[in-house]
């Protein structure tokens, strides 16, 4: 069994309404060092690899198709073997 | 009796509620900014829903760092009493005044409709116009009600009667089917259900008027005693 | 594109450029004569949006003019952000209808919510607090996955937009139907409520006065929306990435509040939003109206992206903004009224009397137009337009009854349908009660809101039967004003005004203009007999994709008064007993 | 300046709503060998390192006060030096 971790975030120049916000909470709370944040999404799930597809290729269908939106997001994605005892 | 309703950014019922008692029970109430510092002179705190700093990051978590929330902190730890409805509920939650946490919706979904509730406790000081047990008409408008607390605290909220409210039909996938509670003390109240939607049978159902009826009451018999 | 990869306005003549901007070569032949030069890259890209359907309404025009847009309640007709009309007691209904067709094909969760941002911004910048907001939407048929995503999402969006800004959705409609699957419909709506006194108008009178831009930062999304909503979908549509904004409802939020402060300066003369082609049509068209010119300095427009270019600023379509004139020296009182919610108010240029557009960016002029070349002075198009085949086959079509084995099967697949079907599941996601004054609630002919203080309220209703109109285009656009105000008058009120949403294919092609012409004529003649003057609307052209359009399906909303809250009628039957009748034909 | 990349979960044992959501989806699209999933926040923003406080602590702070909320939710972060030109 594979653990995968996806990433999601906005593609550059892309609006951060969120990330804006926790920006101007920070200011408030007296964090004044810190900036540039940006919000996306992170997941991670576990994966049983099949014969007929690459976990690859199938961790790459999932993104496009529904974990994450092409219009306005990017994705990268990390995995690890589980051993399972 | 006097009331003050704070006004977050992104608050959006603060009319309603400014409404509900300027115009139901006709009793004083000021809008207080948030950037406030101050509550003096002020009877009774209403945190009203809507989405504070959009609800970006999570539900109530930006605003409970306001200014005002300092003062609503201290205000309820005099015993005053503190209502906090829909996202006013969610800030208390981030605030730390009641126990728990609110999650996305069992569904995922934003839900807005009447909902039938049943006053479980009716001996607060908000709840003492209604019956024990009472089922009230009520709607809820939230995407985040979906409560959360682990398994020592929500025996400790069933024990200490801190429930006050309960869905009769759970739309959102809530721990015990809670809607609102009260902090041990219970002084402060916080409710997903809007009782400020439920003034007027005009608009469906006036079920929630008692519970501002309730906390008038109280303060009248705790003033005419202490006064 | 760096300022220094623009190509100089040789290159974009002799290399036909332009034309990926949206001109043809008339239009930039046209352009030259106006400028008495060959435009520069930024001074092209204004006027490609400026000139584009979206913005010019080139091709439209010739047909709105038909509309009766006036009556002794009409306080402000078309040519404004919405039209006003009068409700008694010194009030009045502030309502438009607008279309996000073609970014919600493509990102329908933002697509549908800045949809719903651009018509709240039109509304409340004519001082008119937003009080509720409508939707008319189609899709293709749910059997299909790519419909129920597009259907899901642009729910969502709607809800997500309105329910943040605290703007009840309180009504709508759906239809589902194979002509909509490349290409789904997305109209909103939104009315406010205003005090006569209050109403506001996007001009820039008084040379010498301040230009300010209020909201968010100018970023590089939605480059070229307006042209881009003046397109037909293709299948590489969704590589037009830069045409997809997202919205922020909650800096909405903080604007609606904000601007309605604004309003009641008197240091502030005039306000409109930055909606299609942003900076660019904000400016020039206030100017315009004024008899005014603009100068801005780009340097001093608040950016959000380092390095933007002139060309990057003057087509943004950042949303959350707004353009306002203020009188000279009292710029202060305005940034003060506005920094409480946590906005910036920025002076970004100043009121000219040579009816000219100038922006200047690093110490050099970058543009220089007659304003009224980018408004009144487009060309206008008297498109031709043939009658269909079709039409005549259709109107021999004889009257056939099916044979109906069992009416109460029949009956159900009727109202499985999902055309016909509850909706509560999409309702159920709008937050239709904040603000407290909904009365008739969705699900019913007509919304109704009641207007606190007052023993009156408004009946609202969005309405456009396309498959009418697909068969008869004029009939089919008298029955959409008319079913509109059915709608008006079964909830108990008087229909007012009405506003439309012309959502047609390529008017290019004759019978589709012949339809456009044709449903215009019907919807013109029906609101003349219903006394209901059409006091704004919005076009929207090339709903097709690859080469299939839509039904015509110019989308009806209507605004009616309630004189007394307790004359309210619902659809529901209420008692048992209660005596039935039919009313009509 | 030091980039930090915080990843903020339900803790285990909260059911997410979101995940079992993704998951469903999944499955009516043809993917069957996923499971577990979870869905969380991914943040990136930017900070200076200051004198006073290590940028552990800062960071560890922010987690604690604002990113995430500790009643149903836990967090990790990583760093890297960014190197400014
Ligand atoms: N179909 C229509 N019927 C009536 N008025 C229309 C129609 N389409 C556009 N208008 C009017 O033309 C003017 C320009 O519209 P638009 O460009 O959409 O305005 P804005 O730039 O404020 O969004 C508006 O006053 C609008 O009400």
């Amino acid at each position: 069994m594979v653990k995968v971790k996806v990433y999601i975030t906005l593609k550059s120049g892309v609006l951060d309404p969120q990330g804006k916000a926790i920006e101007g909470a920070l200011h408030t709370m007296g964090v004044d060092n810190v900036g540039d944040i940006r919000v996306g999404k992170y997941m991670e799930f576990h994966i049983e690899p099949k014969a007929d597809h690459s976990i690859d290729e199938q961790v790459t269908f999932m993104c496009n198709k529904l974990l994450s939106n092409p219009v306005i997001e990017d994705y990268r994605y990390d995995m690890e073997e589980v051993i399972t005892t | 009796m006097k009331f003050a309703v704070v006004v977050f950014p992104g608050s959006n019922c603060d009319r309603d509620l400014f409404h509900a008692i300027e115009t139901g029970l006709d009793e004083e109430v000021d809008y207080v900014f948030h950037t406030e510092t101050n509550l003096d002179g002020y009877d009774a705190v209403l945190l009203p829903g809507g989405f504070s700093y959009g609800d970006y990051l999570r539900s109530g978590a930006i605003a409970r760092f306001s200014n005002v929330m300092r003062a609503v902190s201290a205000f309820a730890s005099e015993g005053k009493p503190v209502l906090g409805i829909c996202n006013g509920f969610q800030v208390l939650l981030e605030a730390g005044l009641l126990p728990g946490a609110m999650k996305r919706n069992r569904d995922l979904k934003f839900i807005c409709r009447p909902v039938e509730l049943i006053v479980e406790h009716n001996e607060t000081l908000f709840t003492t116009s209604y019956q024990q047990g009472e089922t009230i008409q009520v709607p809820i408008a939230h995407a985040d009600g979906n409560y959360e607390c682990d398994a020592h605290t929500l025996e400790k909220l069933a024990s200490n009667d801190q429930i006050v409210f309960r869905y009769a039909n759970n739309p959102n996938g809530s721990s015990a089917d809670i809607a609102g509670i009260v902090n041990e003390r219970g002084n402060v109240l916080g409710m997903m259900p809007h009782p400020e939607r439920a003034i007027d049978t005009l608009l469906g159902s006036d079920d929630g008027f008692k519970l501002f009826q309730s906390m008038l009451a109280n303060w009248r018999e705790r003033h005419a005693t202490t006064s | 594109m760096p300022l220094l990869l623009e190509p100089h306005a040789e290159s974009i003549k002799a290399n036909q450029l332009y034309q990926a901007m949206g001109l043809t070569d008339y239009e930039f032949t046209l352009i030259e004569t106006m400028l008495e030069r060959t435009p520069n890259y930024t001074e092209t890209g204004i006027f490609s949006v400026m000139w584009s359907e979206h913005c010019s309404y080139k091709k439209s025009q010739p047909l709105l003019k038909k509309f009766p847009t006036s009556s002794e309640r009409v306080l402000q007709g078309p040519g404004e952000g919405a039209g006003v009309v009068d409700i008694g007691d010194g009030l009045a209904a502030v309502f438009k209808i607008e279309s996000h067709n073609h970014p919600s094909a493509i990102s329908p969760y933002q697509g549908a919510a800045t949809g719903v941002g651009g018509i709240l911004r039109d509304v409340f910048s004519m001082g008119a607090r937003p009080v509720a907001l409508l939707n008319s939407l189609r899709f293709g048929e749910l059997n299909q996955p790519r419909t129920t995503y597009l259907f899901e999402e642009v729910i969502a969006g709607i809800a997500g937009y309105g329910n943040c800004v605290g703007v009840p959705t309180v009504g709508g409609e759906i239809q589902f139907d194979d002509c909509y699957q490349g290409n789904p419909l997305v109209n909103a709506m939104c009315v406010g409520l205003i005090h006569h006194h209050d109403i506001q108008v996007g001009q820039a009178k008084g040379v010498g006065n301040t230009v300010m831009y209020i909201g968010s930062k100018t970023g590089c999304d939605g480059i070229h929306g307006a042209t881009f909503a003046s397109e037909s979908l293709t299948d590489e549509s969704s590589e037009d990435r830069p045409a997809v904004q997202v919205g922020d409802p909650f800096m909405e939020k903080l604007l609606i509040e904000a601007c309605l402060e604004l309003i009641q300066s008197d240091a502030l003369i005039g306000i409109q939003d930055m909606g299609a082609a942003g900076l660019t049509s904000s400016a020039s068209e206030m100017a315009s109206k004024a008899g005014t010119g603009i100068k801005m300095n780009l340097d001093d427009v608040p950016q959000r992206e380092p390095d933007m270019t002139p060309y990057e600023m003057m087509l943004s379509e950042s949303q959350e903004r707004m353009l306002v004139i203020v009188e000279q020296g009292r710029e202060q009182e305005i940034q003060d009224l506005v920094s409480p919610y946590g906005i910036e108010a920025v002076s970004i240029g100043t009121v000219t009397d040579d009816k000219r557009l100038r922006l200047t960016f690093q110490g050099e002029m970058v543009a220089d137009i007659p304003v009224d070349a980018l408004t009144e002075d487009a060309p206008v198009y008297h498109l031709p337009s043939r009658e269909p085949e079709a039409f005549r086959t259709n109107q021999i079509n004889t009257f056939n009854v099916p044979d109906i084995d069992d009416p109460n099967v029949l009956l159900q697949d009727l109202l499985r349908a999902p055309t016909i079907a509850s909706k509560e599941w999409v309702y159920d996601q709008y937050d239709y009660m904040v603000q407290t004054n909904t009365v008739v609630a969705p699900g019913s002919d007509a919304a109704v809101i009641r207007l606190k203080g007052t023993d009156k309220a408004l009946a609202m209703t969005t309405d456009c039967n396309s498959r009418y109109l697909q068969l008869d285009p004029k009939t089919g656009g008298e029955i959409a004003v008319a079913e509109a105000a059915r709608n008006i008058v079964c909830s108990g009120a008087e229909p007012l005004a009405l506003t439309d949403c012309l959502n047609f294919g390529n008017p290019e092609n004759e019978t589709i203009f012949w339809m456009m012409e044709q449903a215009t004529d019907g919807m013109a003649e029906a609101a003349k007999q219903l006394k209901t003057p059409v006091i704004s609307g919005n076009v929207s052209l090339y709903n097709e994709t690859n080469g299939t359009s839509v039904y015509p399906t110019p989308v009806v909303g209507m605004v009616g008064l309630i004189h007394d809250v307790n004359h309210i009628t619902e659809q529901r039957a209420k008692n048992a007993g209660d005596l039935v009748y039919v009313i009509g034909e």
